[in-house]
């Protein structure tokens, strides 16, 4: 395939998206609503497969595509859908009190980004395609670290861990030239797969001995 | 180093029958102190020549540490007195044994003579030998430190040795070394044979007899031992007193006029030692048991002090 | 085709108890396969000995000293615990404290655990090695989770939440070694494989290296155990079951170790040893310093066999951080030892546990002697080599690195460890010494005796005994290649 | 006998302790076979062992020491060799002689576990401790070394805890063996230290840079920081093992619970192997010492001494009493070493060579006289079922041979001439008083000091031995248990008698004994004693080369005290013929008869100390007085004295609340939230990013 429009464009959407991407996560840190972060959860895992398949475009690498399409069904279509036939069987809706209200949470995340990007300073020139998207993953792992010590619901931690797994994938992407070897790419997801499930049958059965997805219930253990 | 076996059966003549003596004497002056004329001076002799002769009463509980305990006690007294000069510079048994084995010797007879006092099962004997015992650990260290002073400046524990050291031309009557050692031992003397600031050798009454309380069941033959063997364990104590302090004219050689010398000599100084021991009981009163450390203390210090002096003088 | 092999008999046990008919078929297929690793490990070491190294599918599974000796681990451990396994359930099913669906389930997950294990020790590729990590993670957990008991749920929770978070930072800084390779050779896909990065390591830009060895290290070094990121070991150790506790403890904690050290070499390699080496160093000092109190005020059996594994594993990582052949070589033989003697500690747990039905030091009380005499003098021979009392070999491990480390000039370490090391002797002395001995309360004397763990305790022991006084010279040899290896020079 | 007979009678002496610890185990059902073949092997292994000893030191310094190898080396580090030079060899003499006596001694003593416990265990590990101290006298390399000395520390732990139904039991044990590993912690520092200076001289860390031959004068090679660090670490390692006084708090605890014989063999030997280890390696390995070296050990041996007998005064349980006097002996043979170190640093090598034979002449006696009375009063135990002082009494009449072995070791253990106790006492007296011209420093005073203390403690042991001997053996039996005891068993008084023996030809034969000493003090000081000090073709024991030195003779005395009973029998025929002796009730002031309650008790014997020395022991009595009307006329009265262990209460206690009070706020860490958890990994994280790129 020749080489299309031209890169530069590329690059630009790739920044465009990942800076959504990092919106996204700066919504699902301020608002309680589980449902609503299932959503956004998807929304942001679609911006990661949208990139990819624009790097798989301008690379013309076949195996990113697969990464892409199965970014799209896995993490778009499928975890959304079984997370949110948790949450309806378990009919819990509010997210309890977390850790520290909203405006110093968002002060965190603001000075975590700092941190992202003071970290990633020295790797600008590696990237081919968007800059400073290895910021916008560090942070994004950074800020899924510190959401999942904010909230104390079980099934939120589940996805705080998905939004940091979305981090490391963008930065897989955005770094290596054609992403990882195939044969990483598909180990990986099938054990991040592996491990919602697994997560969905713990919170479960917390939910069938705890009557009650708070984690800070889970505490006799001492010493 | 040959051992001369006469010189050997004099002297222990000689502890035996002077022994009493110095007793009676002290007995007898004390009395004439307190304007009494109190017994003979040769009551002692008589009183150990009747007991000798009387049958004895032993306490069914007496095990045999009772009745081996008199023997024990006249022997390690008498063993101890011959290793001490008493006449001549040089001691019969002065080879076996320096002063440490003298102290070590009647620290043997003191500790039988504390066990035959808790033998009989008596509230007296245990009272006695407990504090025969206490007292007798406290004044250890302070008769050992004034031994030490004077034998660190003779150079050995032999108390020939001693003797002849003091003898030396540079030795002045009474330096303030010898002066503070011989308070010490003097005060040391005065509790070893429990005479009155410390204990009171004339009486029965249990606040006051330590040393008597330990002879309360021994009745004939053994409490002469007992009674003969302290009087032995008295005047070896006065004689190391005397002669390492006062050594004067003691007899270099086994010619009769220096023996004669020397033994008018260690009358003279003997008697003199026995006055000074019965001004000090006529004219103090008994210490309360637990004052008798204080007393004891105050010569440990002056043994210390004798010590620095060597130190520092020399 | 031997490596592939050990990986294949492990699964394939495990499929084929999850249709088998009864309990009994089931343990003695776990404990076939487990024979048949031990005796492919044997194999692979005397076969790594003679070509150096081994590997299959064009180096997509790669076996040198170091993995085969941890190959050898692996089995070792992983057979003693299922002989242990199939007695420990029996009773358990007759006390009901288990349906037999998690039974069976236990008997799928651990050949699972095992060739998780395995492929993490094999893989050449480290992003086939993070995904091996994972799913070994993924397995335990459900195992941890065996019991319907709260706190055991709350152990999984906490084990899956602080492993899976832990190994995304790990995934992380694979993913930034990966990076520098690309950017070392931009035109072609380099290859993942640890031995080829190795040949390129010294070209790699130092700054993304550094960054990725951080990563790493949290990730893996969560998965070790080591402190501040311990928290979750002694909940997970103690509340799993006992075979699966001793197989935590006994060496999962040294595969992720093992994982560890690989980006260790590689990092050394890249930048030298002055990096990596301090933060082992710190905090594998940090581990065993923090481990002492903890021991000294332990109420739980378990538990406090977990913080001695935390030291123990502090102890090797300060062994190998001290960079010099014979403590390195004192490190790997530590691990050998503590292998054979943390599954013989969990096992009398397991033992004393099902006996009294607590691990509380207060209710099982003193006079445990009185009731299960076998076991008592198993676990205080445990102990005694937990601690690393002489006629066991801890004792020459520990001294060997000691020594080596006053032979490198660093004796402040040496001395820290040593303290540490007196510290835990004894918290554990203490602990033990208050339940094992004395005469029995009369109102507890009835309670009937769990004594199925003799035989496994028997093998353990006897192993641990055969190797304290004989080293043969095959083993030792591997062990030295292993730490020319960590020690970097290949 | 060649040397390789030597070799053979070693190798025949650990063979036979091993072949003891399997047929004792094997045997463990049929008690009495247990029994006899574990002790019996352990008997034989002692005479083998004092065979090769006595042939090590006979043949002096000239011959090869024999060195060999236990077995082939298999691990990488570790070489088993083993070495015999004099010290060696005195030592294992030592361990050998009380092996022999304590075996036959035990075969009796085990009867009182027949059906309670099992003999089979106690011999076993009986076996293994005489085993393992052996290998400790004669290991030749470090590690070696520190393996034997943790498995002796480790057989020691279980006799100390083998009656472990009994609380304080279990409680001494763990107090024992806690203390006895930090000590061994101590130990692998300083010998890592010498051997990191050994590597660093001979260029490479092999396991031949570990070997003691190697160590020997190191101490000239160290940097003075690192030499003064290694003795202070060896100083509190063998401090602990010993019972040196800051460390001794697990000594009074740990023997008396142990089984008697196995008491006798703690306080006999296990202590020794603190003295072997300073002794090796202050004069052997760390070279020309400074002052304060010598000056510290001579004022620790001295505190330990004093507060050794003071805390011995004060007891009323018969085996915790002996326990304290092990801490007294162990001061006194401190103060021989001390003094030897300062001799040896104002190189004065007669004087020094004087000063450690008296320390070690003081081990020997000690193992003797100390195992003595632990069998004695293991009999005593045997016999009535308890140790306390208060309900004992009139024993001597019940158990005669007991009461005159009991007495025989008192008489010694006070320094009481003509025994083994004196003759030691007084070499170290003639080493202190010689030591005050040898420097013109301030430290010449510490001689004659240490001196005066030498004899308070010597006084306050004769005391502390009337009131012991007193208060259990002579007058009334207090309780029926003391009325009811028979005479221990024929074997117990055999091993008691040969005890006694040597007691009795160590204190009337020193020259010859001195001679067994001559290639100990030739290796370490430089100097063969015994010519200069036997005078009188061995008659007679003198005390330095001068002329005016002072002389002893033990034979001498006991043989003047011989001739001199001529007297008093003289006296009893011419005066006492017709005198009867006639047995009566003993005076009782006119009451109707005295009963055993009016006896003097032990506290009251130790009364007046007590009240003396009130400042170190604050004691504190409490009189509960129970009345039915009137407080004047009380019913029943009850009596406690408590006098208050200084160091426990000061130091160990307080520093044990300490740790444990920190751990447990350490314990919060885990305080089990996850969000807790969550934090640390998260700033760890943060940590690293921010500082560690």
């Amino acid at each position: 395939m020749n080489q299309p429009v031209s890169t530069e464009f590329g690059a630009q959407l790739i920044t465009l998206m990942a800076a959504l991407m990092l919106v996204v996560q700066l919504l699902i840190i301020a608002q309680r609503m589980l449902l609503t972060t299932i959503r956004l959860f998807a929304v942001q895992s679609f911006f990661l497969a949208g990139i990819a398949a624009v790097v798989a475009f301008f690379h013309n690498a076949g195996e990113v595509y697969v990464v892409a399409v199965l970014t799209l069904i896995g993490k778009v279509i499928f975890l959304p859908w079984l997370l949110d036939r948790q949450v309806r069987r378990i009919q819990i809706v509010q997210e309890l009190e977390p850790l520290l209200n909203p405006t110093a949470s968002m002060l965190v995340c603001g000075g975590l980004t700092l941190l992202g990007y003071s970290v990633a300073r020295p790797f600008t020139s590696l990237e081919r395609l968007g800059n400073n998207t290895l910021a916008v993953a560090i942070t994004l792992v950074l800020t899924g670290f510190f959401l999942m010590i904010s909230r104390r619901k079980a099934l939120t931690q589940v996805l705080a861990l998905l939004t940091v797994e979305n981090g490391v994938m963008l930065a897989a992407v955005a770094l290596t030239s054609y992403g990882m070897p195939l044969v990483v790419e598909l180990g990986v997801f099938f054990d991040v797969l592996v491990a919602v499930m697994v997560l969905g049958i713990l919170v479960y059965r917390i939910r069938e001995t705890f009557a009650s997805m708070d984690t800070s219930k889970l505490s006799q253990l001492k010493g | 180093m040959s051992l001369d076996l006469a010189g050997i059966l004099v002297q222990t003549a000689l502890l035996l029958l002077v022994a009493p003596l110095v007793t009676g004497c002290i007995k007898n002056w004390k009395a004439k102190l307190q304007n009494r004329r109190g017994p003979r001076v040769w009551q002692p002799y008589s009183d150990l020549a009747k007991f000798l002769a009387k049958s004895m009463v032993i306490s069914e509980h007496a095990s045999w540490v009772f009745r081996s305990a008199p023997y024990v006690v006249f022997l390690s007294a008498l063993v101890a007195g011959l290793m001490v000069p008493m006449v001549s510079a040089q001691a019969p048994l002065s080879l076996f044994g320096g002063v440490l084995a003298v102290v070590g010797l009647l620290a043997l007879g003191r500790f039988f003579l504390a066990l035959a006092g808790l033998d009989p099962g008596s509230a007296f004997g245990g009272m006695g030998s407990s504090r025969e015992m206490t007292i007798a650990a406290i004044a250890e260290p302070a008769m050992m430190l004034a031994i030490f002073t004077v034998a660190i400046s003779a150079g050995s524990t032999n108390l020939s040795q001693i003797v002849q050291a003091s003898q030396a031309p540079a030795w002045r009557l009474l330096n303030p070394i010898h002066a503070m050692a011989l308070a010490a031992l003097f005060i040391v003397l005065l509790a070893e044979t429990g005479r009155i600031p410390i204990g009171n050798p004339a009486t029965h009454l249990e606040l006051t007899m330590i040393h008597e309380a330990m002879l309360l069941e021994y009745s004939g033959r053994y409490l002469a031992l007992m009674e003969w063997g302290a009087s032995i364990k008295q005047l070896v104590l006065m004689t190391l007193l005397v002669n390492v302090f006062f050594p004067v004219s003691l007899a270099a050689n086994a010619s009769a006029p220096a023996l004669a010398l020397g033994f008018a000599a260690y009358a003279v100084k003997l008697l003199a030692l026995a006055g000074a021991v019965v001004v000090v009981e006529t004219t103090n009163a008994k210490l309360r048991l637990f004052r008798v450390p204080d007393l004891l203390t105050a010569a440990f210090v002056l043994a210390a002090l004798a010590l620095l002096s060597t130190f520092l003088f020399q | 085709m031997l490596l592939t092999w050990t990986l294949i008999t492990p699964v394939a046990a495990a499929l084929a108890s999850l249709f088998a008919s009864s309990r009994r078929t089931m343990a003695l297929l776990n404990v076939l396969a487990f024979g048949l690793t031990l005796g492919f490990g044997i194999a692979l070491v005397g076969r790594v000995l003679s070509h150096g190294v081994i590997s299959e599918w064009n180096a997509f599974l790669y076996a040198d000293a170091l993995s085969a000796w941890m190959v050898l681990l692996i089995s070792a451990v992983s057979l003693g615990t299922s002989v242990y396994a199939g007695r420990y359930f029996q009773r358990d099913l007759a006390a009901g404290a288990v349906t037999p669906g998690r039974v069976r389930q236990f008997h799928v997950l651990t050949p699972l655990f095992a060739a998780g294990m395995f492929l993490v020790v094999l893989a050449n590729n480290l992003g086939v090695m993070w995904a091996a990590v994972e799913a070994t993670a993924l397995a335990s957990v459900l195992l941890v989770a065996l019991y319907n008991r709260r706190t055991s749920l709350e152990a999984a929770w906490k084990y899956i939440i602080l492993g899976s978070l832990a190994l995304a930072l790990a995934l992380l800084g694979t993913v930034f070694i990966y990076a520098a390779a690309c950017k070392n050779a931009p035109q072609e896909l380099p290859s993942f494989n640890w031995s080829q990065l190795m040949t390129t390591a010294h070209q790699l830009d130092p700054h993304l290296v550094k960054l990725a060895f951080v990563l790493a290290f949290i990730g893996y070094g969560t998965k070790a155990g080591l402190a501040p990121m311990h928290t979750w070991l002694p909940d997970a150790h103690s509340e799993a079951p006992s075979p699966t506790s001793a197989m935590l403890s006994g060496v999962s904690l040294k595969v992720a170790l093992y994982a560890l050290l690989r980006f260790h070499i590689l990092t050394t390699a890249c930048l030298g040893s002055g990096f990596s080496r301090h933060f082992l160093l710190g905090f594998g000092l940090f581990s065993m310093l923090l481990a002492a109190p903890f021991i000294l005020v332990q109420r739980n059996l378990k538990r406090m066999l977990a913080y001695s594994s935390l030291e123990h594993i502090g102890l090797i990582c300060t062994g190998i951080a001290m960079n010099t052949p014979a403590t390195i070589f004192g490190a790997v033989l530590h691990m050998g030892y503590h292998a054979l003697t943390k599954p013989l500690l969990f096992v009398a747990a397991g033992n004393i546990h099902q006996t009294f039905h607590s691990l509380e030091f207060r209710i099982i009380g003193p006079g445990v002697v009185k009731v299960l005499p076998l076991t008592v003098l198993f676990m205080g021979l445990g102990a005694m080599a937990a601690v690393g009392l002489p006629p066991f070999g801890l004792f020459l491990s520990e001294m060997t690195v000691i020594s080596g480390g006053l032979a490198a000039q660093q004796t402040t370490v040496s001395v820290l460890i040593l303290v540490a090391l007196l510290a835990s002797f004894c918290g554990i002395l203490q602990q033990l010494f208050r339940i094992l001995p004395g005469a029995r309360r009369p109102e507890r004397a009835r309670t009937e005796r769990a004594t199925d763990g003799l035989a496994a305790m028997a093998l353990l022991l006897g192993g641990l005994l055969l190797f304290s006084w004989w080293l043969p010279e095959p083993l030792n040899k591997v062990m030295h290649q292993a730490a020319a290896i960590i020690g970097g020079q290949p | 006998m060649e040397p390789f007979s030597c070799d053979l009678l070693l190798k025949g002496a650990l063979c036979a302790y091993l072949a003891g610890v399997c047929a004792s185990l094997l045997a463990a059902r049929r008690e009495r076979l247990a029994a006899v073949a574990g002790f019996g092997c352990a008997a034989l292994a002692g005479i083998c062992g004092i065979g090769a000893a006595i042939w090590a030191l006979l043949q002096g310094a000239a011959t090869p020491v024999p060195t060999f190898d236990l077995w082939p080396s298999v691990l990488p580090v570790l070489k088993l060799s083993l070495r015999l030079d004099a010290l060696s060899a005195f030592f294992l003499l030592i361990v050998s002689s009380l092996a022999v006596a304590l075996s036959v001694y035990s075969v009796g003593y085990a009867r009182a576990f027949y059906g309670r416990k099992n003999v089979g265990v106690l011999a076993a590990f009986y076996n293994a401790l005489l085993l393992t101290t052996t290998l400790v006298f004669l290991a030749a390399n470090a590690f070696f070394f520190l393996l034997v000395w943790e498995l002796m520390a480790l057989s020691a732990f279980f006799l100390v805890s083998f009656e472990h139904e009994k609380p304080e039991a279990r409680k001494a044990g763990v107090l024992y063996f806690v203390m006895s590993h930090l000590g061994t912690g101590c130990l692998i520092l300083a010998f890592l230290l010498l051997f990191q200076c050994a590597g660093q001289a001979s260029g490479d860390f092999g396991p031949d840079s570990y070997s003691f031959s190697l160590f020997h004068a190191l101490g000239d090679k160290m940097t003075p920081g690192r030499r003064d660090a290694a003795f202070l670490l060896f100083l509190a390692g063998f401090g602990v093992k010993s019972g040196l006084v800051p460390l001794h708090i697990w000594l009074p605890e740990a023997h008396p619970i142990a089984p008697s014989n196995a008491s006798a063999l703690l306080s006999g030997v296990l202590i020794k192997t603190g003295i072997y280890g300073l002794t090796r390696v202050l004069f052997d390995f760390l070279g020309t010492p400074p002052n304060w070296w010598g000056v510290t050990v001579l004022s620790l041996g001295t505190i330990s001494a004093v507060l050794g007998v003071l805390y011995a005064l004060m007891e009323h349980d018969l085996k915790r009493l002996l326990a304290y006097h092990s801490i007294e002996n162990i001061g006194i043979i401190l103060m021989g070493l001390g003094a030897s170190l300062m001799f040896l640093h104002t190189h004065h090598e007669v004087l020094a060579a004087l000063a450690l034979a008296a320390g070690l002449y003081h081990t020997m006696n000690h193992a003797l006289f100390k195992a003595l009375l632990f069998l004695g009063a293991g009999a005593v135990l045997h016999a009535t079922h308890t140790r306390d002082m208060e309900k004992l009494g009139g024993l001597i009449k019940r158990m005669p041979q007991t009461a005159a072995c009991f007495l025989i070791g008192a008489v010694a253990i006070s320094a009481l001439p003509p025994l083994n106790g004196f003759v030691s006492e007084w070499l170290t007296y003639q080493a202190l008083l010689q030591g005050f011209g040898t420097t013109s420093s301030l430290f010449r005073l510490m001689f004659p000091l240490s001196g005066a203390m030498l004899a308070l403690t010597g006084a306050l042991a004769a005391a502390c031995f009337v009131k012991a001997f007193g208060i259990t053996f002579l007058a009334q039996p207090r309780s029926q248990q003391a009325a009811e005891a028979r005479e221990a068993s024929p074997s117990m008084i055999a091993g008691m008698g040969l005890l006694v023996a040597a007691c009795v030809f160590l204190g009337l034969f020193p020259t010859t004994f001195l001679r067994l000493l001559d290639p100990v003090t030739e290796q370490l000081a430089g100097i063969e004693l015994s010519p200069m000090l036997s005078l009188a073709n061995g008659l007679v024991l003198g005390s330095s080369s001068q002329p005016l030195g002072g002389t002893i003779s033990t034979l001498g005395i006991a043989f003047a005290a011989l001739c001199l009973i001529t007297v008093p029998l003289g006296l009893r025929l011419w005066f006492g013929r017709r005198a009867r002796t006639r047995i009566g009730p003993t005076w009782d002031c006119g009451l109707q008869g005295l009963t055993p309650a009016m006896e003097y008790t032990a506290t009251g014997f130790s009364k007046p100390i007590r009240m003396i020395f009130k400042a170190l022991f604050r004691p504190r009595r409490e009189v509960q007085r129970e009345y039915d009307f009137s407080p004047y006329f009380a019913t029943t009265l009850r009596f406690e004295s408590h006098v208050e262990e200084v160091f426990e209460t000061r130091i160990y206690r307080p520093l044990n609340r300490l740790v444990l009070r920190i751990s447990r706020r350490l314990r919060a860490l885990q305080a089990g939230s996850l969000q807790a958890y969550l934090i640390y990994i998260f700033i760890t994280l943060l940590l690293l990013l921010l500082f560690a790129l």
